[in-house]
C-alpha cells in the first residue's frame, strides 16, 4: 500500500513497473538528466542499435516505435508480460462469483419453487456464470495492461523531445535512462551517436 | 400429440372452409390502427400529452422514491356489536329481474357492499346467481345514476315533490281519480301491490298499468288458453328424463333458470357416475340459445313454424287430430322419433314453451304435458306469482290510447323505461307529452325521464327496503346494504307519499305490511325472514289444473309480401337484458354466449341467409319491419334457421350514461305491438362496414383435442375415451416437488357448462378486474381471468356447440414461472401459481410462454375509473388493484384460500372440503366448477379427478395442470 | 499465388506509415465538412423522435404499441434482437479475425467495433423500455442486496440476457477503447489546436509506444480477442434462448443458437457493408477500404447467409419430421397464414437475393453490394418479426389467437433507434479515427509498394 | 514536441481514476444506508395524533390489557382502533374536564370520529393479519416493541420486507406461550427449545410456506 501511495504522489517520474529500481548513479551525473535519446529511420536500425547498446552493457533503456515490433521486447530484455496471469485470476474470480451468487440466492438465501424446477438448477446457472467469467477476465486484462504500463502518465520527460511526436508516425527512438549503472552523461551521449541514429539529444527530467 | 385427426371442430363459417371472406376478415384486422396520439381512448389528448411530457421523465425516475403520505385511521364512534373491522358481513336479500326475485347474500366490508353471492337456502338461487345479479353490485356505485330530484331539469327537494304529488292526488280525488294513472313494470312485491291497491282505493277511477318489455304476456295467455284461468307453471327437471323445449332457454333465461339448470346438470352428473339414465334434451328453437349448448338435439325452425311443429308433436304423441290431418307432418321428420321418445318416458317427460313463444305454443305445450301426464311430476301449475297478472301489451296500449285521447292528466311512472322500450308503433312518447303532470321514478335520468317534468331519483335495490316473489312464489324481503349513496326514494316510498305519508320510510312500510300478515310473533318472524333471506313456506302450492281444450289455431303470421322476406326474432340481450343494464361496464364487456361479441348487438343471420343477401360479417343490412327501418351490422351465427334474423334488445341507448350510450343498434325501433317477439321483415345489404369487438378472433379448433366429447353410449363402451388422444409424458428431468400440505385443484365439467358467463362476472367482481372498453377488446386486451371458449362440431348449418371455461391451469411445471426474470410468478407449497403484482415489471414473457394464454396484462391504466372515489368503494379490500404495466391472472381466489386456512389454523384443524369456494365455483348454477384439496381423498374435487372422464388440456406439454376437465357427455336419440 | 495475384490489394500501393498516418488523422483533424452537419441533423431529429416516444410510453404504458395477448412481444423485441445481431460483426471482425490473423480486417475493425457499441446501445434501451414498469425494471433486473431481501430469478433467459448484454457492452467498450489508445496518442501528437492536444492527450493517458507498452498492449488485446470470441457467440445464443427455452411451436427449437449467431454475423456484415461503402466514398478512403474488403465481406455474408438458409430448412424439416401437430400447423401458418407474405419477403431478402453474390460481377460492383447489404438488413429484421410475431399470434389454443398490428408508436421507436445509432455513428466518424492508424502502419510498412502486399493477406474462411 | 501536461497531472490522473472507484462504492453504500434510514422507513418516528394518547400511561400505569382497546386482534386482520365510546367508558368519569381530551368528548358529542394517523403503514399490496400471528404465538412486543414504555406511539421496526421475512424464516426465535402473547415485559429463559416446541404445537407452516409470496401478497 505504501508503495502504491508513494507512486501515486511521486514528483519524479518512474518508468513502468518491473524495470530495475534506481541504483547509486555516478556522482558527476547532473541530477536533472533523465536519459539520452536517439532517432532511427526504421525498425531494422533500431533493433541493431538495441543489440549494440546491450552489448555495451546498458540495461535500463526504452525504445519507442510507431507500431508494435515483436522482437523488440526480448531484444531490449524486458521479461514476459504478466497480463495473462491477471486475466486468469479475473476469470476464476468471475466464475466463482457468478455461480456462487446464483447458488446462494436460489438454494440458501431465498429458495422458491419456480415451475417445479429444483432449487439448484445448475444447468440454468451456466450462462450467467460464463458471462461473469468473461466480464471479470476482460476487465482484468485492461486494468492489468494499464497498470503494468504505468498508465495514466500524461506527463513524461520524453515528451519534451521535439521530434518525439514522430514516434507516433514513422520514426523509431531509443533512450538510455540516466538510472542505468553504466550511464555516464558524456560517454553515453557519444556512444549513442555511434549507433547510426540521428538527432541524439539529452532528455531533461 | 401424435395425430390431429380429431373431430372437425370449428367456430365460424369463415373458417369452416378457409374462404376468401375469412382471409378478407383477417386482412381487415391488419390495417387496424391505433390512435393514441389523437383521440382520447387512452385518456391523453395531444394537449395533455404536451403538458405531461415534461414531468414524465422525472416522474419515471422518482416513482420508487416518492414518500407516500401517511394514511388516516378512522375508528367508529360507537361500534356496532356485530361489526369486526377487517371481517366481511353477509346480508341476505334479493335481486329482482322483471319483477321476479332471486335470493342473494351480499358481502359487506365495513359497510360497503362489494360482492353478490347466491343464497343457498333460496329456491330460486340455491347458491348460484346469474350475470345480472353479479353485476348489480357495480350499478349501485354507478356515478351516472341520477342523483337528485329534478323538475324540468331544475333541482328540487323531496318535500317539494311530495307536496305537488299530494296536490295532484287531492285534485283528482274530486274526480274519483279519473285521469290518474300509474305505470309500473311487472310487480310481484306484495307490499308494493298493497300500496298500489291502497292508492286505487283512494282513487277508485285511477288505473294501474304495467309494462315489461321482456314480459310474459304469451305465457299468461297460453295458460288461460289451456287452463281457462290465469296460472303459472314451474318445472322439476330432477324428474324429467326427456325434455323438449319449444323455443325455450330454460337454463339461462327466466326466473327459474338457475334452479332448472342445477337440477338438469345434476341429472347428467349422476348419469356419468353410473347413476340413473341420463336425461335427453331436444332444443327446438327459432334462434340458438345458450341452453342449447347442452342440448342433445338442436332443431332450428322458423318462428312461424313453431306452432305447426308443436302441433305435429302433439298429434304424434296423443294421436289427436291436429288442424285437419292426423298424419305426421312431412316438414318435421324428427317429430316421430321425438314423440316416440316422449311417449316412452310418459310421466317422466317435460315440454317447455319458450317465454317468447306465442300463446298458442304455450297452450300446446300444456296439452303435451297433459298428454304425457307430466303434471305433478315434472310440471306444476300454481296461481300466478305476479300480484296483478294482466296482459301488459293491452294495458300499455290502453294507457297510450287514453293519453292520446287526453283522458290522462297525471301519470306516475315507477321504474321501467317505456319511452325507450315501448312498442315503436304505439307512439308512447308523443302520447306521453299530452299528460299534464308526468312524474318518473327511476335509477337514471334516461329516455323516459327526459319527457317527464318530474324526475325522482330512485334508490338502488341494495339501498332500499322492499319485497318480491321468486318464480315459485317464495317471498324475499329486500333489505338495504348501504344508505342510499345519492339519496333517492324507492317506488314504495313515492306511493306512500302519494297517499299522504311523505315521511314514511321503506322499512316501516314493509314491516307494516307484513305485520298485517303475521300479527303474532311478528318480530321473530321478521328477523328470521330477513336472516334466511326468504319467508318460510311462502312458495305457492301446486294446484291440480287440467290442461284441456282443443288445439288452438296457429297465430296469424303477417307477411311482408316481398319475395324472400325474413322473419325477425327479438330477444333480450344476454348482457343488457332489455336495456336496463346498458350503463353497466361489466355486462357490456362480458362476451355474449355463442357469439362472443362485446359492447354491441348484431343482426344474426344463418350462413345461407347471409349468402342470399350477399353480406358478410360486419356488413350492414337494412331491416324493414312494417314502416320502420334499421341498419344493423351482420354477425353470422351457426344453427340460426335460414330466413330468420335475430336482434337483441337493449342496445342503442341514448341516455343510458357514459358507458351505455350509443353501443350497438336500437332493436326496439323495429319492435311493433303486433310483433313483440317475432315479425315479418325484409332485409337488404347497405353500404358501410362495422367493426365488432369479439373476445376471440380465431374460432377453428384445428382438430386439437381441447374439448373432448362422447355420447353416454360410447362412454359406457369405452370409459377411457378421453385419454386415447395424446401421450402424456410420465417422466421428468426433475425430481419435482412434494405437496404434502394442501394441494389445491379445480375440476371443470364440460357436460354442465351453459356458457352463461356468471363465473366471468363473478370473478370480475371478486378480483377487482377492470373493464377495458370496446377499442381495447378489439386490440385483444380484454382482462377477464376466466374466458369461456366456444367451439362448434359438425355441419355448419346445425352444429353441436361446446363451452369450455378456461382460466389459469396452475401447472405444477409452469412454463410461465420459469421465464420471469424477477420471480414475480412463483409456486406456493400448496401448488398455487402465485402472481405477485408488486414484484412484476411487466416483461410479458410469462404470457408468451403460457400455452393456455390465460394471463392478462395491464397495457394501459385500466383502473383509471377506480380513481373515482365512488368506485373505490366497490373494490374488494382483500385483492390488490393492479397498476399499469402489471401482469395478472386467476390465482384460485387466493384471498379466500388464505382466509379459510387462517380460520382453520386458529382452530388448529385442516381446511374442510367446501370451506373454500372460488368465486366462479360459488356462482355456477350448474356446479360445473369444483375447487378443493386434492390431498384430501374424500373431497369432491379429488373424487372428480379420479374419474375416467377427467382429462387435462395440453398435458402432452408436461405442464401438469391442476385445473382439469371432465369430458362432455351427450345422450342423443339413436333414431335421429 | 496466381489466385492471390488478381485479387485487389488490402491497401492501395504507395503508402508508407507516414502517409497512412497523415491521411487518416487528417480525416479527424480537418474542419467539419458540410454533409456531416446534414447527416447528423437528420439522425438527431430521428433521435428526438425516440425520446418523445419514450416520454409517451412512460406516461401511458406499453399499450401505445400494437401488442396484446397473445402477442406480448412486438416491435420492441424484434428491434432488440435485430440490433444485437448487427452488433456482432464488430466484435467478430476485431476479435475472431484478429485471432485468425486476417490482416485485411485492420482497415474496417475500428468502425465495425464502434458500430457494435452503438448497436448494443440501441438494443439495450429496448430491453428496458419494453417492460411494463420501466421505473422498477431499471434496478430490479440487477442482483444487489436490497431491503426487500429478494433477488432476480436466475433461471429466466431474460435474466441471462441482462448479464450477456451488459457484459457484451462492457467488453466491447473496453476492447474498442484499448484499440484506440495508440491512435489517440497519434492524434495528440498531430492536432494543432490546444484543445485537441489536451483532449486527445487525456484520453491517450500518456501513451508513448514504448517497447513495454506495445508488449503488454499486444498481449492484452490478444487475450481480449480470445475472451470476446466465445462471448460474441454466447451473447446471441443467449438471445436465442429467450425463444428456444419457451415452449411455443416456432420458438422451442435446438437449432436456434447456431442459427441465430450465423444470422447475427450475417446482418452484422451487411450493416458494416452498408456503412463502409458510403464512408470510404465521402472520406476518400477507397485506398484503405478496398474492393478486397468489400469482396471478403460479401463472401462472409454469402457463407453465413447459407447457414441461415440451412436453419430455415431445418425448421421446415423438423416441423414435418416431428409429426407434432402444433409444429406442423405453426409452419403452415407461418407460410400460408395471414403473415405469410412476410415470410416470402423474408426468403426473398435473406436467401434468394444474396445468392447473387456467387457472381464475381456482383461482388465487384460497389453499388450492387450496397443494395444487397441493405436488402439483407431488411431481411434479417423480417426474420425476427416472423419468429416472434407469427409464432406468438397462433399458438396452442385457437380461441386465444389474435393478430398483431403495429401502431405509429411501434414505428416511432424503430425509427428512433435508428436515429440513436446514426447520431452516435456520426459523432464517432467526426471525432475519432475511423480506421485504426497504427494497425495500418503495420501493413503499410516499408516504403516500396510491393511490400505492402507481401504479408499474408489471408484467405476468407 | 513539447509537454502538454504538467508533471502534477500524473498524480491527478491516478488519484481521479482510483478516486472514482471509491466514490462509486461510497455512493452505493450511502444509498443503502439512506434506504434503511428512518427518513425512508419512519422507524422510531413519533406520529403526532389529535389526542396525545400514551400507551405507557394506560398499559404500564393503569395496566389495561391490549385487547381492551384493540378488541379484534384475535379475530381479525385488523387489531382494531377503539371507538370513541371505549375511551369515554373511563373518561366520562376521570379527566372529564381535561382540555387535552376535548377532541374525544367532541367526537362523542358530535358523532364525528377521531381521525388518528396511521403509525404502522404497510403498503396496500401487503396483507398482514393480526389474528393469525397472535394465534401462532407471536407476541405484540415482537413487532410493537415495548409499547408500554412509549409515551407517544412510534413505529418500532423498519417494516421493510427483509425485516418481515427475517421472522418468517425462523419464527421459533420469536414464538411465546399463549398466555404471554400480550405480556410485553416477559422474556423467555431458553427461546431456542421453547420456540421449537411451540412451533410444533402451534402447527407452524414450513419456512418455505411462510416465505411463499402469497403468504403476504395477493
Amino acid at each position: 500500500m505504501k508503495g502504491f501511495l508513494s507512486r501515486l504522489f511521486s514528483r519524479t517520474v518512474k518508468p513502468e513497473f518491473g524495470t530495475p529500481g534506481p541504483r547509486v548513479a555516478g556522482g558527476e551525473m547532473p541530477a536533472h538528466l533523465y536519459g539520452v535519446i536517439a532517432e532511427f529511420p526504421n525498425a531494422e536500425d533500431l533493433l541493431h542499435a538495441v543489440h549494440e547498446t546491450r552489448k555495451e552493457g546498458y540495461q535500463v533503456m526504452e525504445a519507442y516505435t510507431p507500431y508494435p515490433i515483436e522482437e523488440l521486447n526480448d531484444a531490449i530484455g524486458h521479461g514476459p508480460s504478466r497480463v495473462p496471469l491477471l486475466v486468469l485470476i479475473g476469470g476464476v474470480a468471475g466464475a466463482l462469483f457468478g455461480f456462487g451468487l446464483q447458488y446462494w440466492v436460489c438454494v440458501i438465501e431465498y429458495p422458491l419453487n419456480i415451475g417445479g424446477r429444483p432449487y439448484n438448477s445448475w444447468v440454468s446457472f451456466i450462462p450467467i456464470t460464463f458471462e461473469c467469467t468473461i466480464l471479470f477476465a476482460g476487465i482484468a486484462a485492461v486494468l492489468g495492461m494499464l497498470i503494468l504500463n504505468g498508465l495514466p502518465m500524461p506527463y513524461h520527460p520524453v515528451f519534451s523531445v521535439p521530434r518525439f511526436q514522430l514516434a507516433s508516425r514513422d520514426r523509431f527512438f531509443l533512450m538510455i535512462l540516466a538510472r542505468d549503472p553504466r550511464f555516464r552523461a558524456g560517454d553515453t551521449y557519444r556512444f549513442m551517436e555511434t549507433l547510426g541514429g540521428s538527432h541524439v539529444s539529452d532528455v531533461e527530467d | 400429440m401424435k395425430t390431429l385427426d380429431g373431430p372437425n371442430f370449428w367456430r365460424s363459417l369463415e373458417e369452416y372452409a378457409e374462404t376468401p371472406e375469412f382471409s378478407e376478415m383477417l386482412g381487415r384486422e391488419f390495417p387496424r390502427h391505433a390512435s393514441e396520439w389523437d383521440g382520447d381512448e387512452d385518456g391523453v389528448s395531444r394537449r395533455r400529452f404536451l403538458e405531461l411530457s415534461g414531468a414524465s421523465l422525472a416522474l419515471a425516475g422518482l416513482t420508487a422514491c416518492v414518500k407516500q403520505p401517511r394514511e388516516g385511521l378512522v375508528p367508529y364512534v360507537k361500534q356496532p356489536e356485530d361489526v369486526v373491522p377487517g371481517r366481511p358481513l353477509f346480508f341476505a336479500t334479493g335481486f329482482t329481474l322483471s319483477g321476479y326475485a332471486t335470493g342473494i347474500l351480499v358481502e359487506s366490508n365495513t359497510g360497503r357492499p362489494t360482492k353478490v353471492e347466491g343464497n343457498p337456502e333460496h329456491p330460486a338461487s340455491l347458491g348460484a346467481t346469474d350475470v345480472f345479479a353479479q353485476a348489480s353490485i357495480l350499478s349501485i356505485y354507478d356515478p351516472d345514476r341520477s342523483q337528485t330530484i329534478t323538475k324540468l331539469g331544475q333541482i328540487r327537494t323531496w318535500p317539494a315533490f311530495a307536496e305537488e304529488l299530494q296536490a295532484r292526488v287531492k285534485t283528482s280525488r274530486a274526480l274519483f281519480g279519473d285521469g290518474f294513472r300509474v305505470l309500473t313494470p311487472t310487480v310481484t312485491s306484495p307490499t308494493l301491490a298493497a300500496k298500489l291497491r291502497e292508492l286505487l282505493g283512494v282513487l277508485p277511477k285511477a288505473r294501474w298499468h304495467q309494462w315489461e318489455p321482456a314480459g310474459r304476456d304469451a305465457a299468461r295467455a297460453g295458460a288461460r288458453l289451456a287452463f281457462g284461468q290465469p296460472a303459472d307453471v314451474r318445472y322439476d327437471f330432477a324428474n324429467a328424463d326427456v325434455v323438449v323445449s319449444l323455443d325455450a332457454d330454460p337454463f339461462t333465461f327466466g326466473p327459474g333458470s338457475l334452479a332448472y339448470a342445477r337440477a338438469f346438470a345434476r341429472r347428467r352428473r349422476d348419469a356419468a357416475t353410473g347413476g340413473a339414465a341420463p336425461p335427453r334434451y331436444y332444443a327446438i328453437e327459432s334462434t340458438p340459445s345458450a341452453s342449447s349448448t347442452l342440448a342433445d338435439h338442436r332443431i332450428p325452425l322458423k318462428p312461424s313454424e313453431l306452432h305447426a311443429a308443436a302441433a305435429a308433436l302433439l298429434s304424434a304423441v296423443s294421436g289427436a287430430a291436429v288442424s285437419g290431418n292426423a298424419a305426421p307432418d312431412a316438414r318435421y321428420p324428427w317429430v316421430a322419433a321425438c314423440a316416440k321418445d316422449l311417449k316412452a318416458h310418459a310421466g317422466r317427460a317435460l315440454v317447455i314453451p319458450g317465454e317468447h313463444a306465442p300463446a298458442e305454443v304455450h297452450a300446446l305445450a300444456h296439452l303435451l304435458n297433459e298428454a304425457l301426464s307430466s303434471f305433478g311430476v315434472t310440471v306444476f301449475a300454481t296461481d300466478p306469482v305476479e300480484s296483478e297478472p294482466v296482459d301488459q301489451l293491452a294495458s300499455l296500449s290502453a294507457l297510450v290510447a287514453d293519453m292520446k285521447a287526453g283522458k290522462v292528466d297525471t301519470l306516475l311512472v315507477l321504474g321501467g323505461n317505456p319511452a325507450f322500450d315501448a312498442p315503436s308503433d304505439l307512439g308512447f312518447v308523443e302520447a306521453l307529452q299530452r299528460v299534464t303532470f308526468r312524474a318518473r321514478v327511476g335509477l337514471y335520468d334516461d329516455e323516459t325521464s327526459q319527457y317527464c317534468q318530474w324526475h325522482v331519483n330512485e334508490t338502488h335495490e341494495l339501498e332500499a327496503w322492499g319485497d318480491a316473489r321468486a318464480f315459485d312464489g317464495t317471498v324475499t324481503i329486500l333489505q338495504p346494504l348501504i344508505e342510499p349513496l345519492y339519496g333517492g326514494k324507492s317506488a314504495l316510498e313515492v306511493l306512500a307519499a302519494a297517499i299522504g305519508q311523505p315521511a314514511a320510510k321503506g322499512l316501516d312500510l314493509v314491516r307494516a305490511h307484513w305485520q298485517k300478515q303475521h300479527p303474532d310473533g311478528f318480530d321473530a318472524f321478521f328477523r328470521k325472514s330477513l336472516h334466511d333471506g326468504f319467508v318460510a313456506g311462502s312458495a305457492l302450492p301446486p294446484k291440480s289444473l287440467q290442461a284441456k281444450g282443443t288445439v288452438p289455431a296457429p297465430p296469424a303470421v303477417p307477411r311482408t309480401g316481398i319475395p324472400g322476406d325474413l322473419e325477425i326474432v327479438f330477444r333480450p340481450d344476454p348482457g343488457l337484458f332489455d336495456g336496463r343494464f346498458a350503463n353497466n361496464g361489466w355486462l357490456q364487456e362480458v362476451p355474449k354466449p355463442l357469439t362472443k361479441l362485446t359492447w354491441d348487438n348484431a343482426a344474426h343471420l344463418s350462413a345461407g341467409t347471409a349468402k342470399g343477401l350477399g353480406v358478410k360479417n360486419e356488413d350492414f343490412v337494412r331491416l324493414k319491419v312494417g314502416g320502420a327501418t334499421l341498419d344493423a351490422p351482420v354477425w353470422i351465427l351457426p344453427s340460426q334457421p335460414d330466413g330468420v334474423v335475430t336482434l337483441h334488445l337493449g342496445h342503442g341507448r341514448t341516455r343510458a350514461g357514459r358507458v351505455g350510450n350509443g353501443t350497438g343498434v336500437n332493436a326496439y325501433r323495429l319492435r311493433a305491438a303486433a310483433g313483440l317477439w317475432t315479425a315479418a321483415a325484409s332485409a337488404e345489404k347497405t353500404a358501410g362496414r362495422y367493426e365488432f369487438a369479439t373476445s376471440q378472433q380465431h374460432f377453428n379448433m384445428e382438430g386439437r383435442h381441447l374439448v373432448r366429447t362422447a355420447t353416454f353410449e360410447e362412454y359406457r363402451r369405452d370409459p377411457e375415451f378421453a385419454h386415447r388422444v395424446e401421450e402424456v409424458p410420465k417422466i421428468s428431468m426433475y425430481p419435482g416437488f412434494k405437496y404434502d400440505q394442501h394441494a389445491w385443484g379445480l375440476s371443470v365439467n364440460l357436460s354442465s357448462c351453459t356458457g352463461c358467463n356468471a363465473c366471468v362476472v363473478a370473478c370480475q367482481a371478486e378480483n377487482n378486474i377492470p373493464t377495458v372498453g370496446k377499442d381495447q377488446v378489439r386490440r385483444g386486451r380484454e382482462m377477464h381471468w376466466i374466458r369461456i371458449d366456444r367451439y362448434y362440431e359438425g355441419s355448419p348449418e346445425n352444429p353441436a356447440a361446446h363451452n369450455q371455461p378456461v382460466m389459469c391451469m396452475h401447472c405444477e411445471q409452469a412454463p410461465c414461472e420459469l421465464v420471469c426474470p424477477v420471480g414475480a410468478t412463483t409456486h406456493s407449497e400448496e401448488g398455487i401459481n402465485e402472481m405477485t403484482y408488486n414484484r412484476c415489471i411487466g416483461t410479458r414473457y410469462c404470457s408468451n410462454n403460457c400455452p393456455y394464454k390465460v394471463r392478462r396484462f395491464n397495457f394501459l391504466d385500466y383502473n383509471k375509473d377506480k380513481h373515482l372515489p365512488v368506485l373505490t368503494l366497490l373494490a374488494n379490500p382483500n385483492v390488490t388493484v393492479r397498476q399499469r404495466g402489471v401482469m395478472e391472472k386467476c390465482n384460485y381466489c387466493i384471498q379466500r384460500v388464505n382466509r379459510a386456512r387462517m380460520d382453520a389454523e386458529k382452530e388448529n384443524r385442516r381446511v374442510r372440503d367446501g370451506e373454500v369456494l372460488t368465486a366462479c365455483q360459488q356462482v355456477c348454477p350448474t356446479e360445473a366448477l369444483v375447487f378443493g384439496d386434492l390431498n384430501d381423498k374424500t373431497s369432491k374435487v379429488a373424487k372428480l379427478k379420479a374419474e375416467q372422464l377427467d382429462y387435462g388440456m395440453l398435458v402432452e406439454l408436461n405442464t401438469r395442470p391442476r385445473t382439469t376437465y371432465l369430458a362432455k357427455l351427450t345422450n342423443p336419440n339413436k333414431d335421429l | 499465388m496466381s489466385a492471390e495475384a488478381d485479387r485487389p490489394p488490402v491497401i492501395a500501393p504507395g503508402y508508407s506509415p507516414a502517409t497512412v498516418t497523415d491521411k487518416i488523422s487528417a480525416v479527424v483533424l480537418r474542419k467539419t465538412p458540410k454533409w456531416w452537419f446534414v447527416g447528423f441533423a437528420i439522425s438527431f431529429i430521428a433521435l428526438q423522435l425516440l425520446l418523445i416516444s419514450m416520454v409517451k410510453l412512460l406516461i401511458l404504458g406499453v399499450g401505445i404499441w400494437g401488442i396484446n395477448i397473445p402477442v406480448g412481444w412486438g416491435f420492441a423485441i424484434v428491434n432488440f434482437v435485430w440490433w444485437i445481431g448487427i452488433g456482432h460483426a464488430g466484435t467478430l471482425i476485431s476479435a475472431i479475425l484478429l485471432l485468425l490473423r486476417q490482416t485485411w480486417r485492420t482497415s474496417i475493425n475500428r468502425f465495425a467495433e464502434a458500430m457494435t457499441l452503438f448497436a448494443v446501445a440501441a438494443a439495450a434501451q429496448f430491453v428496458l423500455f419494453h417492460t411494463g414498469r420501466q421505473w422498477l425494471a431499471v434496478y430490479w433486473l440487477f442482483p444487489y442486496p436490497n431491503t426487500m431481501g429478494v433477488w432476480p430469478q436466475f433461471r429466466s433467459p431474460l435474466m441471462w440476457d441482462v448479464f450477456a448484454v451488459s457484459t457484451y457492452a462492457t467488453i466491447s467498450a473496453i476492447f474498442w477503447f484499448v484499440g484506440l489508445f495508440p491512435d489517440l496518442a497519434t492524434l495528440r501528437d498531430r492536432s494543432k489546436h490546444w484543445f485537441g492536444k489536451v483532449a486527445y492527450g487525456m484520453l491517450a493517458m500518456g501513451w508513448r509506444g514504448s517497447a513495454r507498452h506495445w508488449h503488454n498492449y499486444e498481449v492484452a488485446s490478444l487475450l481480449l480477442a480470445g475472451l470476446a470470441t466465445p462471448l460474441v457467440v454466447s451473447v446471441h445464443s443467449v438471445v436465442s434462448f429467450d425463444f428456444a427455452v419457451g415452449i411455443l411451436p416456432g420458438w422451442h427449437s435446438t437449432i436456434f443458437p447456431p442459427y441465430f449467431v450465423a444470422g447475427a454475423i450475417y446482418s452484422g456484415f451487411a450493416m458494416v457493408m452498408t456503412l463502409s461503402i458510403p464512408l470510404r466514398k465521402v472520406f476518400g478512403l477507397e485506398d484503405f477500404i478496398t474492393m478486397r474488403h468489400l469482396q471478403n465481406m460479401a463472401k462472409i455474408m454469402l457463407a453465413t447467409g447459407l447457414i441461415v438458409a440451412y436453419g430455415y430448412g431445418i425448421e421446415l424439416f423438423m416441423a414435418w419430421y416431428s409429426g407434432n401437430g402444433f409444429e406442423t400447423y405453426m409452419m403452415k401458418n407461418r407460410i400460408f397464414g395471414p403473415y405469410g407474405w412476410i415470410w416470402f419477403l423474408l426468403i426473398l431478402c435473406n436467401i434468394l437475393t444474396p445468392q447473387l453474390l456467387w457472381l464475381r460481377r456482383v461482388r465487384s460492383s460497389v453499388l450492387g453490394l450496397f443494395f444487397i447489404s441493405i436488402i439483407v438488413n431488411v431481411g434479417m429484421w423480417l426474420e425476427r418479426f416472423v419468429i416472434i410475431v407469427t409464432s406468438l399470434h397462433r399458438d396452442f389454443l385457437p380461441s386465444s389467437w389474435d393478430m398483431f398490428t403495429p401502431t405509429r408508436w411501434d414505428w416511432a421507436f424503430f425509427v428512433g433507434s435508428l436515429g440513436l445509432f446514426f447520431s452516435l455513428m456520426f459523432l464517432f466518424i467526426r471525432f475519432l479515427p475511423v480506421i485504426s492508424i497504427f494497425e495500418m502502419r503495420t501493413i503499410a510498412k516499408g516504403d516500396d509498394p510491393a511490400s505492402a502486399d507481401t504479408k499474408d493477406m489471408g484467405a476468407v474462411p | 514536441m513539447s509537454q502538454i501536461f504538467n508533471r502534477s497531472t500524473n498524480a491527478i490522473a491516478r488519484i481521479s481514476i482510483w478516486g472514482a472507484v471509491f466514490i462509486l462504492a461510497g455512493v452505493g453504500w450511502a444509498a443503502s444506508i439512506l434506504n434503511r434510514s428512518a427518513y425512508n422507513t419512519n422507524q422510531g418516528v413519533t406520529v403526532m395524533q389529535p389526542v396525545p394518547f400514551g400507551h405507557e400511561h394506560h398499559v404500564s400505569g393503569l395496566g389495561l390489557d391490549c385487547r381492551y382497546c384493540h378488541a379484534s386482534v384475535e379475530k381479525s386482520a385488523n387489531a382494531g382502533i377503539p371507538p370513541t365510546a371505549t375511551c369515554m367508558n373511563c373518561h366520562k368519569l376521570i379527566w372529564n374536564e381535561s382540555p387535552m381530551l376535548e377532541p374525544v368528548r367532541e367526537s362523542f358529542r358530535t358523532g364525528k370520529p377521531l381521525n388518528w394517523r396511521k403509525v404502522y403503514d404497510l403498503p396496500d399490496f401487503v396483507y398482514f393479519d393480526h389474528s393469525i400471528h397472535v394465534a401462532k404465538g407471536v407476541g405484540c412486543v415482537s413487532c410493537h416493541g415495548r409499547i408500554d414504555r412509549m409515551r407517544l406511539t412510534a413505529q418500532y421496526p423498519s417494516l421493510q420486507m427483509e425485516w418481515c421475512i427475517a421472522c418468517h424464516r425462523n419464527p421459533e426465535k420469536f414464538l411465546r406461550p399463549k398466555d404471554k402473547i400480550f405480556d410485553l415485559a416477559w422474556t423467555p429463559q431458553d427461546q431456542e427449545t421453547l420456540g421449537r416446541e411451540l412451533a410444533k404445537e402451534n402447527h407452524l407452516r414450513s419456512t418455505i410456506a411462510l416465505t411463499n409470496c402469497s403468504t403476504c401478497h395477493r
